[in-house]
């Protein structure tokens, strides 16, 4: 029987992973993708918590509401980088730094 | 023995997958890499015992967000895709930062010392749905009101404000 | 905006009239439709200016199969040429060798006996039902129904029977010839035509329940490449997609030629019963009523036809006077046209051919604009193109 | 001197490989297999029994349950095989025979039955072909995304109260989420293939797929509420109970489900006439335009292996499952029954149907379809609120609209019986007088 251990490793490889991907990356959509692996780190940690630490299911109902914000938040995320696109033809994050429309 | 076996099957590509985004160039194979690390962490949902967690990972996740996402990479990558390489500075200080964070969280948590608590009953999705329908009540509702924001929210930003202007003149080409 | 330029926005969606779908504007995509496509009926290569599943603008490149028609006319006996009229519009060869016979006659001033003139009439209307049974079937399966191009191909085979039985060739006839028809009916014929006739009728009926009528089918095709009467015209139209406009203009009773005149019949014009006037589905709806106005003509054809020679007394070598002539025929596609011009001699100074295809095809640009990716195949289908007739 | 040599063509990929060997190989494997074809059954039955007891006996006792669920996951995959080869046989005898023709009558001895096998045959000799500037891992990747979750869905699908892989409290959406990862293949496929019409296949996919399976799940979730179980087995045993008993005739609002679960259904699987992705007569191919040999026939499995799946859905759901139309006569026969029953009503839209346009595909689904669904989800949970013994009256009322729905049931069943039975009576006068008489010359 494993522990939490190896599921509290993976997951804090995923953060530092998904943390480096933001980093490195001017593409906004790629971005995007850092930023789910970054929320799945934490989904997975509080699964694994739920099943070995509490003993009850608030854990998995939490990253149940981690999965439902990570939709929204990429429904609501590519529709603003597609009118960024629009606007300016690329999805660089850097470009993006003038205020008006 | 198996557990662990399983576990490796899963938590190998999750890392990998993350490491080849990092590495890649190719926008729409990360998106690919993407869902294969979805998929790895909806098998370890399941190898936790977490069905319905992870037949909902899959279905919400890979079925419609990754392929979202795949969705707006291939509408916007094009030859003005921003650069995706960090410089070698960049690289330098990247590879410091993230090495000491996870040097320092995987010490922090190597230093814990895990009490094992009782292993959660094999669930059924009537007792998340009890759970969501409990103690969770208010932030079921706040999400329910935060998907109703963002759907309207997608559908604003998306939707159409031009009049069609006509295709490049109104030369009319005769052959 | 003016009329015309309304006409060309997208629409589909009474809501979003005057707009593009979403405002997600992509880049544009250039999209090679063709010269091998499904939908494009042969050879025809459009080249698609996209910008997601929204076609912004249609350009048409013909010539793919250009054999050079009118050039071997120059070379080649009247009566060697009708042979190379059978593959202008193969669909239509009958029609064809008409419109060229004809054109020879009056230019030779041949009197064509009676019986030969009602065998090209029902010959022609024969081939007319042919014909219009392809476009039925194809226009189906660009649809994406499978069925009525099957069902359609089913009758087709039928008339070819009956020219097989006639002239022992099923495509390609040169039973039209100059003076006449090539040789008089096999024994048993009419009576077979005329079961056939009876077949055909409630069949259409059939065809209007499978496709005409369908919910799906009319959402495709009802006020899709609308072709208002102006527009029709002035790029030229002609047959059922100008007749789909609205406009009754039919050579059959405009200028009738082989005693046309004689038979009573009707010229279906589109009305927009499903959409707008000039849509696709009217042209479609046009081709199924000609099929049943032909099936009056070829019986009255039928019921006139005494005994008689078939064949004018021409020479073997036929040689026309000096001079020039256009002669239009009302092909099941538009007006085929040959302009003749003699020396003299065996064979013509120069022949030009006016292929309705052809002129029917020019307006694809200028429909074809701010529709979706899958109207370019209704369109295309309605049109009713025959590439063996564009590039000639 | 010139010395002309054959070009060198590198053929690559696993399935010509295969054919190498079995060209080479087969024949003799084949026919000592025939040979000995009872010895060698009986041979690996009692080798297969002797080594489980000794593992269970001596080594581990649940090693026999891992084999017993090697030997049917094997199973199932026979089963998914054969539905596929079955299904794409019976298309072309089902559009044949829809447009009054035969259809395949050489390959094997009754009705061309071996066609498909046939056609196996051929694409697997086919050349194995990657266009050049194809997105290879992902071009390679691609049919197997495809194919193997449309297999895996199988493993959550109970063919009895105890035929069954695993009967798992998520069965229903385990199904449904592994019908979500076929999509991908698709988008895959469509972009590895570096070309437009592929690429318009998938952004097609994407988008109707993504949509349809909002009002597809919605729709099941009725029954689900209507049971209280997202167990598969459980939903089959509420229904156990013969012909009124089954869920669609529970209340109006699950009659009304089936349909809309039906059509989202056949958007899901891409088929007509939602079938834009492959639209054939306006993108060439769609998706699979750049696809032959095996690979392709990867895909042309995965939709009828697919197909099979979502009417096994309806089946179990709706249908009454593996349950005889009278109580007590439960056998998996019905359920295979049932659902291809629903594949072949599939078929038959297939061939009668045009297509529908993009645009109108996705006004349809977010127009009608979702609020239909939506609605039909509040009505089933609020019927559910009534419809127990706290409400007298309201039972009675439900059980007449039972009965009811139940009679239109049988009269629509009828009514096909009835058509069919006067079709094939009058098959010689529906075709025409023609048929039979041919011409002479013909």
């Amino acid at each position: 029987m494993m522990g939490p251990m190896p599921y509290v490793i993976l997951s804090v490889l995923l953060l530092v992973l998904g943390l480096a991907i933001v980093i490195s990356k001017r593409n906004a959509i790629v971005m995007l993708i850092g930023v789910e692996f970054i929320l799945n780190a934490a989904a997975l940690n509080l699964v694994a918590f739920s099943r070995h630490g509490a003993g009850d299911l608030s854990g998995q109902t939490a990253a149940l509401f981690v999965i439902v914000i990570a939709s929204a938040e990429a429904v609501v995320a590519l529709a603003i980088f597609l009118n960024f696109y629009h606007r300016i033809a690329t999805v660089d994050i850097d470009r993006g730094d003038q205020l008006r429309g | 023995m198996l557990e662990k076996a399983i576990f490796l099957l899963f938590a190998v590509p999750t890392v990998v997958a993350g490491v080849a985004i990092l590495l890649s160039k190719n926008i729409v194979r990360m998106a690919f890499w993407l869902i294969a690390m979805l998929i790895a962490v909806g098998g370890l949902y399941f190898l936790m015992g977490a069905y319905f967690l992870g037949v909902i990972q899959i279905m919400v996740y890979v079925g419609g967000v990754a392929v979202l996402l795949v969705f707006g990479v291939m509408l916007t990558s094009r030859q003005l895709a921003p650069k995706l390489r960090p410089g070698p500075m960049e690289t330098v200080w990247l590879a410091a930062v993230s090495m000491a964070l996870l040097l320092g969280l995987v010490l922090s948590v190597a230093q814990v010392r895990w009490v094992q608590g009782p292993i959660a009953s094999p669930n059924s999705p009537a007792e998340i749905g009890h759970s969501v329908m409990g103690d969770f009540l208010g932030p079921f509702e706040l999400a329910s009101v935060l998907l109703l924001v963002a759907m309207l929210g997608a559908a604003y930003l998306a939707r159409p404000k031009v009049p069609v202007q006509s295709p490049e003149g109104s030369k009319e080409t005769t052959i | 905006m003016n009329e015309i330029e309304r006409h060309y926005r997208y629409q589909g969606d009474p809501l979003h009239e005057g707009e593009v779908p979403s405002d997600i504007r992509t880049e544009e995509l250039t999209l090679n439709m063709g010269p091998q496509h499904p939908s494009t009926h042969g050879v025809l290569r459009v080249l698609l200016q996209t910008d997601g599943e929204l076609v912004l603008k249609a350009t048409p490149y013909v010539g793919y199969l250009h054999r050079c028609a009118e050039k071997m006319a120059e070379q080649v006996t009247y009566r060697q040429f009708t042979l190379y009229t059978d593959r202008l519009d193969y669909l239509a060869a009958m029609n064809n060798n008409l419109g060229f016979a004809l054109a020879a006659e009056k230019l030779g001033a041949i009197e064509v006996p009676a019986r030969a003139q009602y065998l090209r009439v029902i010959f022609a209307e024969l081939n007319r039902i042919a014909s219009h049974l392809v476009a039925t079937g194809c226009y189906g399966l660009d649809m994406g129904a499978f069925t009525p191009f099957v069902y359609c191909f089913r009758e087709r085979e039928y008339v070819l029977d009956l020219f097989e039985a006639a002239c022992g060739a099923r495509l390609t006839y040169s039973y039209i010839t100059i003076g006449g028809v090539r040789e008089d009916l096999p024994e048993g014929w009419i009576g077979r035509c005329r079961e056939f006739l009876d077949y055909l009728e409630p069949k259409i009926t059939e065809y209007n329940n499978l496709l005409s009528y369908n919910h799906i089918f009319i959402n495709r095709t009802a006020r899709v490449g609308v072709c208002p009467p102006d527009l029709a015209l002035a790029y030229g139209l002609t047959g059922p997609c100008l007749r789909g406009s609205g406009v009754p203009w039919d050579l059959r009773k405009a200028m009738p030629y082989c005693r046309y005149d004689e038979f009573d019949f009707e010229v279906p014009v589109g009305r927009g019963e499903q959409g707008t006037v000039g849509d696709s589905w009217d042209r479609y709806f046009v081709r199924l009523l000609e099929m049943i106005q032909s099936v009056r003509i070829i019986r009255q054809a039928l019921d006139k036809l005494a005994d008689g020679p078939v064949q004018a007394k021409v020479p073997r070598l036929v040689k026309l006077p000096a001079g020039e002539i256009y002669y239009e025929v009302e092909n099941p596609r538009g007006q085929l046209g040959f302009h003749l011009v003699s020396e003299g001699g065996t064979s013509p100074y120069r022949l030009k051919i006016r292929g309705p295809s052809f002129c029917n095809l020019s307006i694809l640009p200028a429909v074809a604009r701010n529709c979706l990716l899958a109207d370019i195949a209704a369109l295309l289908g309605s049109l009713d193109i025959v590439m063996g007739e564009v590039d000639r | 001197m010139l010395v002309l040599e054959r070009p060198k063509v590198e053929y690559r990929g696993w399935s010509l490989t295969i054919v190498r060997l079995a060209t080479k190989w087969g024949p003799w494997a084949l026919a000592l297999l025939l040979r000995f074809a009872w010895v060698i059954f009986f041979a690996v039955l009692v080798v297969l029994t002797a080594f489980v007891w000794i593992v269970g006996r001596f080594i581990n006792p649940l090693l026999p349950w891992f084999l017993r669920d090697i030997v049917v996951v094997v199973g199932l995959l026979a089963f998914a095989c054969i539905v596929a080869i079955i299904g794409i046989w019976a298309e072309r005898k089902v559009s044949a025979r829809i447009q009054s023709r035969l259809g395949p009558m050489r390959s094997g001895a009754w009705h061309g039955w071996a066609q498909s096998l046939a056609d196996g045959l051929k694409f697997v000799q086919k050349e194995d072909l990657i266009p050049h500037s194809a997105d290879q891992p992902l071009f390679r990747l691609a049919p197997y995304v495809t194919l193997v979750p449309a297999f895996c869905a199988y493993l959550a699908i109970p063919f009895g109260a105890s035929w069954v892989f695993r009967d798992s409290d998520v069965g229903l959406l385990f199904v449904l989420a592994l019908l979500a990862i076929e999509v991908l293949g698709v988008i895959m496929a469509g972009w590895a293939s570096n070309s437009k019409w592929s690429l318009y296949g998938a952004m097609r996919a994407a988008c109707q797929l993504v949509s349809y399976e909002i009002p597809m799940g919605l729709s099941l979730l009725v029954g689900v509420a209507a049971v209280g179980s997202l167990s598969l087995i459980d939903l089959g045993r509420a229904q156990e109970r013969g012909w009124f008993s089954w869920l669609i005739f529970q209340d109006p609002f699950l009659f009304v489900a089936f349909f809309t679960y039906y059509i989202a259904s056949l958007a899901s699987c891409k088929r007509s006439p939602f079938d834009l992705p492959e639209g054939e007569s306006e993108l060439v191919a769609g998706f699979h335009t750049e696809y032959s040999g095996f690979r392709f026939v990867m895909f042309f499995f995965a939709e009828y292996v697919a197909m099979f799946a979502v009417s096994a859905l309806a089946t179990i759901i709706f249908l009454g499952g593996w349950n005889a139309p009278v109580a007590g006569w439960s056998s998996p026969w019905w359920f295979v029954i049932k659902s291809a029953f629903l594949v072949w009503v599939q078929m038959w839209f297939r061939w009668t149907l045009p297509r529908i346009r993009i645009d109108q595909v996705m006004h349809a689904c977010v127009k009608y379809l979702l609020p239909l669904t939506l609605l039909l989800f509040l009505g089933g949970s609020a019927w559910q609120l009534y419809d127990n013994p706290a409400h007298p009256a309201f039972t009675v009322f439900a059980n007449i609209v039972r009965a009811v729905l139940g009679l239109i049931g049988l009269g629509l069943v009828g009514l096909y019986v009835f058509g069919a039975g006067y079709g094939y009576y009058y098959r010689q006068r529906l075709v025409g007088s023609m048929v039979r008489k041919h011409l002479p010359g013909a």
